[in-house]
């Protein structure tokens, strides 16, 4: 489904992804976990187009989609949770959700099927739907952004650090819906940065430890997980 | 002990949600006091009005004996109380080593305008503090710079410089790698220990909490439900559902 | 105070009037240019020059239209088509050539690029239209005076003025308000003006929302400039005094509220009216006197934007 | 001796941008005319003239800058300087240092000569106080039962200046006349219906505005669409400079000045044929008719040209240095496009003031004047060595028996 | 050579030129006076830019600085003493207005500043009986430290006191960037809030940096009336606070010489399109700034800084 080829990232000129390489297959579960700094958020901005490559290729269902801009992204099915959050302050919590699924074009009973969707995978949403996301908690900003993803992510969602500053037994119910969301549309890819690996042995298939901006380890440290 | 911070029925609502509910609460001198609680009970609120980023709309706030009530952060700094943040606040134009620099200056005083903020006396002692954390090596980065991770690190370090006698720390271990977590907690534990700094965080991780705090409080809806020592509370059935949650790794 | 108002109450009322037709033009000046700073976050100088340029386009097309032979309520529609063209060309190619290249810049620096811009298009101005006053006032001639009572006596009021501008002033508002609040394409600028990289990855062409926003901007403020066409003489340097008026109406009002530009401009225009009969002498500090007041009491404007919360 | 340039060089400060450019630029266009009708006839004394043009809307400091750079490093032999009155006020003592000629061609403050003696710096014009003083004894004499003024000036100094003289002037010839409303809206303003809101409702008999460009234009027209005048007769000392722009919005029946005895249709011209080439002249090159400063402009130039030959004449028919053409300024005359002046001992030009009444012909699409009286210089200029405000202050109500009689356009 | 050593040298290079081509072209040193004054305005200027805050109104100090020597010259007719109680006037005043305008920030700065000096020009205006309106006030001959001097000495000695102050005040500068005083400006830029929790009040510190750049501005303004010996309201019109702002983005607000080499600059273009196209300066002048900020971000002196630190690399 994503695929990033080779792909060499500099910011200010130093070198930040060197060579990185990897597969988000169709339906997978995929994990990219590394010590802080390591380039686990800019590999994700990478494939969101959100930053310009110096070498290599990110593919899109196989397609080359390096020179796609950043916003065509979307409009292919991608969902992306950033790590702080960036919510539209001034937006309630269900307008936030809204507005990528609206930008989309969807129909309106498509949008509200989501809606519900997402409200019952992640009921504290809905009772904070009609609150402005400029004064949600840390936590319930990023549980928001998390929804926000789901909303248009119906081919991959991107996710960075999505359990950080959840109280644990938020993070495990997290978890296990998104495992359930796996299970009920099985086509959805899933891509988890985590610096806490704990979280996510349960719920992914394949896992890319990543350090210095290379990828160190992958696939096989799925099996020792 | 004496109690070093003493809260009593704070009071605050945004519109209809209760962020505060009654709080009270008295932190002992030289005590780690540990806040946990579900997302939006209203921790972070509590650590703003503590500092004075937030005024109660009720309720009382006394630090060594003398009401801080509503006062500015500054003047609430001034007394002895630093705090780290949820989300990092870090000067991003400046190096990290800068971002320490300025806290010590800030200490020490900044009026004076003829002599560099990187005079030798305060390069050293930042850059003995960034070793602490780890970030020496990105002493000279600027702030804007770094990753999540490593500006959560240089938030705490900068709270830390300002060598506080009453320390408040929210979510410090929040996107910190797992592997680094438990060295920098340590480090800053004994650092806080060696200089008799009372500290309350507020904390996800069950395991820091288990092993640095001495008491928990328990947070839900604006109000305190459990106060206690960490095993205590830990074990807790009802802390455990709401909070912990069954899958807890040992 | 009783007596007062008996006595200067009908005078009073001649002031509101005036006062609202000259806020009115103000709101329709600054409207745009709080657009641009509520979504681009640059503080358009270049607008001052927009609206000149709108104003001499309309007299220019104005006069065309009536050597075409065309009737004289041609000249009214003329005013709008005038204001269409000068912001369909020159915004798209001030954003397309310039802004864009710095967006990712210090605000300063893209406020000097607007200067610099205002610069040169106020030479560029002179060039074409050169430097005696240009007037072209048939669409106020065209809708006559409607007379006021004024105890025994009347007092004829220009229709154009108090009658079309505030008309055209509140279909804006309320139009831009519906605009923003209600349609997709307002919350996407809206959501652009918040978060331009979150607004990125959630499949807004941020770029796309830049130029049309600039755009539409520049339109309001041709559209000004051709507004206050029938009314006054066009000479070179009517940007430069634009400019400053609006740059005030926009920090009264707060950043990109055109509800807080509407207020504002009502306040200013009835504040100089009231001024210009009771106090002539303070009439030219009256907008700076409401800022300074207003900013006194609310420090982020009359409708300060929800900051998200950081701490 | 000096020796003979090449070329005669003139610096001329004027505005060429801003809101002054309306005066600023005819005043450039009738310089270039006059410069190259100079030249084809052979220059003065022989030497072809070059202008060197400099803006005076920047501000002082460029203006200084530029004066010092024209004298020091082209070498000009003469500054033709400015039209507003602080700049006039900045040069003309820088020239004096540089001991360069001045020649102050359009510049209306009384205080130069009033306030310190000069060596170096002339006006070939008349100054703020003959050019208010005219309209008011006009007004005195055309329509003698006023009681109530009102005024609308530009907020800067020119209007304040002009309405102290005028207020000054009144309380002496027409003591007990009630001034209802001093209005001085921002220089620059683009309405004015507040103000019109204000004089209709107030009704003065009389309305003085000095205005002028496009505040005076704008402002005749939203007067004139909200009738206010049928309600108050106008005064507007400065109006033919705006009567071919502002066309019939401009009723008959007001009375307008041109700050000299100037105008295209002048009644009197001490040449007629001089003045007509002038006027067509400059039509085919400005598609306008000339207003007052290409007339000052004209002046200066006449003035240059005639001081030159008579310090050439005192100095042997040679070359002048700077300090014997400047020499040859007091008590000079010359020709302008209208009438003979003279430059008084202290510098001050001594021109005659055209005042009228509009009204309305076939022969123009615009109001002309109508009525016209001629004031000599010397009954309206305050005389040599004393100060305007206190001169106008002795002036006596039997002064309008002494206005000349209005001579009518026809005739 | 570190860029600071070269800094320095670089400005004692540009000074020794400044006196060599006043000396070589005497008109030119009258454009250079007024060019080092409003570099030092520009200084200031540059100060509250580090702290992220644009003044559309400091043309008021550099008027009230003017104001203060045209209205003291009659009775203090010393540029000796002019110099200090126009400094001096505006530090009071940059005070009183800092203490009001420090609480705000960025648009609502720059719009009160703005304001306030719009009041100031209509006060000008206003008060037509004290200050003549826009005719302007004439600042009469001055002496220097008692001594009576002709005109050439009279020039050169403003001028030298333009280079010494600017000189002076730029060395200043350096310093107090570099103090914490200097650096928590950057840090009122980048996070505010965070300031407030260290316990320092950016208010202060914006404050003081505010009445900084007031003086500088008021010196700027006594300089310029010594030296054009005129004074009137355009120079608090807010086109001349938008020239100031102009100038710190032409020279680069990088370094301390940025002000400078953006005056001099600004001023010998505006001279020399004046003198090719007495009519379209303005057109020129956008143009060089805009093709400055189009492609050469960091403004005269980022540029130089960038060439000197290449060299020094290879
Ligand atoms: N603007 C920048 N300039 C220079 N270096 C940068 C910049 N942004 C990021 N980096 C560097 O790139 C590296 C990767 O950063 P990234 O944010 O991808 O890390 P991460 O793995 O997501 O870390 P974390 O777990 O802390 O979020 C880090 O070393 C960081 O310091
Ligand atoms: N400025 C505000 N405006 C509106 N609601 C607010 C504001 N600040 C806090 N709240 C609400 O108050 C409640 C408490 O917020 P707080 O940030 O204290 O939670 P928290 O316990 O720190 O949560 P988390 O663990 O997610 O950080 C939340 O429901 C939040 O949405
Ligand atoms: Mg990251
Ligand atoms: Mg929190």
């Amino acid at each position: 489904m994503l695929e990033l080829q080779s792909v060499v990232v500099d910011i200010a000129g130093a070198p930040v992804l060197r060579d990185v390489s990897l597969t988000l297959p169709r339906g997978g579960c995929v994990a990219l976990i590394g010590r802080n700094g390591a380039g686990k958020t800019t590999a994700l901005r990478a494939m969101m187009g959100l930053l310009p490559l110096r070498g290599g290729r990110v593919l899109i269902e196989g397609k080359d989609a390096t020179a796609v801009p950043a916003h065509h992204r979307a409009r292919l099915g991608v969902g992306y949770a950033p790590e702080e959050r960036r919510l539209f302050g001034v937006f309630t919590v269900r307008q936030n959700l809204l507005l990528p699924a609206e930008v989309l074009g969807l129909a309106k009973s498509e949008i509200g099927r989501r809606l519900d969707a997402i409200f019952t995978l992640l009921p504290e949403l809905a009772t904070l739907a009609d609150r402005r996301a400029a004064g949600l908690s840390g936590g319930q900003g990023k549980m928001v952004a998390l929804g926000r993803a789901l909303m248009v992510g119906t081919r991959a969602v991107l996710l960075d650090e999505p359990f950080q500053g959840l109280a644990p037994v938020l993070a495990q119910r997290y978890a296990a819906a998104l495992r359930e969301l796996q299970a009920s549309f099985p086509d959805v890819a899933l891509l988890v940065t985590e610096s806490n690996p704990q979280l996510l042995t349960s719920l992914v298939d394949t896992t890319y430890v990543i350090e210095r901006g290379e990828i160190t380890q992958d696939g096989a440290f799925a099996a020792q997980g | 002990m004496t109690a070093l911070l003493e809260a009593r029925g704070l009071r605050l609502a945004f519109g209809g949600v209760k962020a505060a509910d009654g709080i009270d609460l008295a932190v002992m001198r030289a005590e780690f006091l540990a806040i946990i609680g579900p997302n939006g009970a209203g921790k972070t609120t509590f650590i703003n009005m503590v500092t004075g980023y937030l005024r109660p709309q009720g309720g009382t706030i006394t630090y060594e004996g003398a009401e801080i009530t509503g006062r500015r952060p500054r003047e609430i700094v001034r007394r002895g109380i630093a705090r780290s943040f949820q989300l990092p606040q870090l000067f991003s134009e400046h190096t990290v080593e800068e971002n320490a620099a300025l806290a010590i200056a800030a200490r020490q005083g900044i009026w004076s305008p003829f002599v560099p903020l990187l005079r030798p006396a305060w390069r050293d002692e930042a850059r003995e503090l960034l070793d602490r954390f780890g970030l020496l090596p990105l002493a000279t980065r600027r702030a804007d710079a770094l990753n999540e991770g490593t500006r959560k690190l240089a938030d705490i370090a900068m709270a830390v410089a300002l060598k506080p006698r009453l320390l408040l720390m929210d979510e410090p271990t929040s996107g910190v790698s797992a592997s680094e977590k438990m060295a920098v907690v340590e480090t800053l534990a004994r650092v806080l220990r060696e200089a008799g700094v009372t500290a309350v965080f507020v904390e996800h991780d069950m395991d820091v909490v288990a092993r640095f705090a001495d008491r928990v409080a328990v947070w839900s809806q604006g109000r305190i439900v459990a106060l206690g020592p960490p095993a205590q509370i830990l074990a807790d059935p009802v802390v455990q559902r709401e909070v912990i949650g069954i899958e807890r790794h040992a | 105070m009783g007596n007062w108002f008996t006595e200067n109450g009908p005078l009073l009322g001649l002031a509101l009037l005036d006062g609202i037709a000259s806020a009115a033009l103000i709101f329709m000046v600054a409207v745009g240019l709080n657009l641009v700073f509520g979504v681009l976050r640059v503080l358009n100088v270049a607008h001052g020059s927009l609206f000149a340029i709108g104003a001499y386009a309309a007299a220019s097309v104005g006069f065309f239209a009536a050597s075409a032979g065309l009737p004289a309520w041609a000249s009214l529609p003329a005013l709008l088509f005038a204001a269409m063209l000068v912001g369909l060309v020159l915004g798209p190619l001030i954003e397309r050539l310039l802004l864009r290249r710095i967006y990712d810049e210090e605000p300063v620096l893209q406020l000097l690029v607007t200067f610099a811009l205002f610069m040169i298009l106020e030479d560029a101005q002179k060039l074409v239209w050169g430097v005696q006053p240009v007037s072209f006032s048939t669409p106020v001639s065209l809708m006559g005076t409607v007379d006021v009572p004024f105890g025994t006596d009347v007092i004829p009021y220009n229709t154009y003025q108090v009658i079309l501008l505030p008309a055209v002033a509140v279909v804006t508002l309320v139009g831009l308000a519906i605009f923003l609040r209600r349609t997709l394409t307002g919350r996407v600028i809206l959501a652009v003006t918040m978060d331009r990289e979150a607004a990125t990855a959630m499949g807004i062409d941020a770029r796309k929302v830049f130029l049309l926003t600039f755009t539409f901007g520049a339109m309001l403020a041709a559209l000004g400039g051709a507004l206050s066409t029938p009314t006054s003489s066009l000479v070179p340097g009517i940007g430069a005094s634009t400019i400053v008026l609006s740059f005030a109406v926009v920090a009264t009002a707060g950043l990109g509220q055109i509800e807080g530009a509407a207020l504002t401009a009502l306040m200013i225009g009835i504040g100089r009216s009231i001024a210009v009969t009771f106090y002539p002498e303070l009439e030219v500090v009256v907008p700076y006197i409401i800022m300074v007041a207003v900013l006194l009491v609310r420090p982020q404007g009359l409708f300060g934007v929800v900051e998200t919360r950081r701490v | 001796p000096v020796q003979r340039p090449s070329e005669l060089k003139i610096g001329v400060t004027t505005f060429l941008s801003g809101p002054a450019s309306v005066f600023g630029v005819p005043g450039r266009n009738a310089a270039e005319m006059l410069a190259e009708e100079i030249n084809r006839e052979g220059g003065i004394g022989g030497v072809p003239v070059r202008l060197f043009f400099v803006d005076e809307a920047p501000g002082i400091d460029h203006l200084v800058g530029e004066f010092r750079r024209l004298v020091q490093n082209e070498r000009v032999d003469v500054m033709f300087a400015s039209i507003s009155s602080g700049s006039c006020l900045a040069c003309t003592p820088l020239g004096e240092e540089l001991r360069k000629v001045t020649v102050l061609w359009d510049c209306g403050t009384q205080r130069i000569f009033e306030e310190r003696r000069y060596q170096y710096a002339f006006r070939t014009q008349a100054n703020a106080t003959p050019e208010i003083l005219a309209p008011l004894l006009y007004l005195m004499k055309t329509k003698p039962d006023f009681r109530t003024v009102a005024v609308l000036n530009q907020d800067y100094a020119w209007g304040r200046d002009s309405w102290e003289i005028w207020k000054t002037a009144m309380d002496a010839l027409k003591p007990g006349t009630r001034v209802v409303a001093e209005l001085f809206p921002r220089f620059g303003a683009t309405d004015f219906s507040a103000e019109v809101t204000r004089l209709l409702a107030l009704r003065p008999d009389v309305i003085l505005s000095t205005s002028w460009g496009g505040e005076l234009d704008t402002f005749i027209r939203q007067a004139a669409e909200r009738r206010l005048f049928e309600r108050s007769t106008f005064v507007l000392p400065l109006a033919e400079s705006s009567l071919e722009r502002v066309g019939r919005s401009l009723p008959a029946g007001h009375i307008v000045g041109s700050r000299g005895d100037h105008w295209h249709q002048h009644p009197r011209p001490a040449n007629p044929q001089a003045l007509q080439r002038f006027v067509e002249n400059y039509r085919r090159r400005a598609d306008a008719y000339p207003i007052y400063p290409t007339y000052h402009m004209a002046q200066a130039f006449s003035a240059l040209r005639a001081a030159h030959a008579k310090a050439m004449q005192a100095n042997g028919g040679n070359w002048p240095s700077d300090a014997q053409l400047a020499a040859a300024f007091p008590g000079l005359e010359f020709d302008s496009p209208t009438s003979r002046m003279r430059i008084r001992e202290d510098g001050q030009g001594l021109e005659p003031q055209l005042i009228g009444t509009t009204v309305h012909t076939d022969r123009f699409p615009f109001a002309v004047m109508d009525k016209m009286v001629i004031f000599p210089p010397d009954l309206v200029t305050t005389p040599a060595g004393q100060n305007s405000v206190a001169w106008l202050r002795t002036l006596t109500p039997d002064m309008v028996n002494r206005v000349p009689d209005p001579i009518s356009a026809a005739g | 050579m570190t860029l600071r050593r070269i800094e320095l040298l670089l400005a004692l290079l540009g000074a020794g030129a400044l006196v060599l081509a006043a000396m070589t072209t005497p008109w030119l040193k009258f454009v250079l006076t007024i060019a080092l004054a409003k570099g030092i305005a520009v200084l200031g200027i540059m100060l509250l830019l580090r702290a992220g805050q644009v003044s559309f109104g400091h043309a008021l100090y550099v008027a009230l600085g003017a104001y203060a020597v045209a209205f003291l010259a009659p009775v203090l007719p010393d540029a000796a003493l002019l110099l200090p109680a126009a400094a001096l006037t505006t530090a009071v005043v940059g005070t009183l207005i800092g203490l009001f305008v420090s609480r705000y920030r960025e648009i609502f700065f720059g719009m009160l500043n703005l304001a306030l000096s719009m009041v100031f020009y209509s006060m000008l205006e206003k008060f037509y009986h004290y200050t003549k309106g826009t005719d302007g006030i004439r600042v009469p001959p001055l002496t220097v430290a008692g001594l009576e001097l002709d005109r050439v000495t009279h020039e050169w000695t403003i001028f030298g006191i333009a280079l010494a102050l600017a000189l002076g005040f730029g060395a200043f500068a350096r310093v107090y960037l570099a103090s914490p005083m200097g650096q928590a400006l950057t840090a009122i830029k980048t996070r505010e809030t965070r300031l407030d929790f260290m316990g320092v009040s950016a208010r202060s510190v914006l404050l003081a940096a505010y009445v900084l750049s007031a003086t500088m501005a008021g010196c700027a303004g006594a300089l310029i009336a010594m030296a054009t010996r005129h004074v009137t309201p355009l120079l608090s019109y807010w086109t001349a606070s938008g020239e100031l702002v102009f100038i710190a983005i032409l020279g680069g607000a990088g370094g301390v010489l940025g002000p400078f080499l953006g005056a001099v600059t600004y001023e010998l273009v505006r001279v020399y399109a004046a003198a090719t196209v007495a009519d379209m300066w303005q057109m020129i002048l956008g143009a060089v700034l805009l093709l400055v900020i189009l492609f050469a971000r960091g403004g005269i002196w980022g540029l130089l800084a960038l060439r000197l630190q290449r060299r020094g690399a290879a």
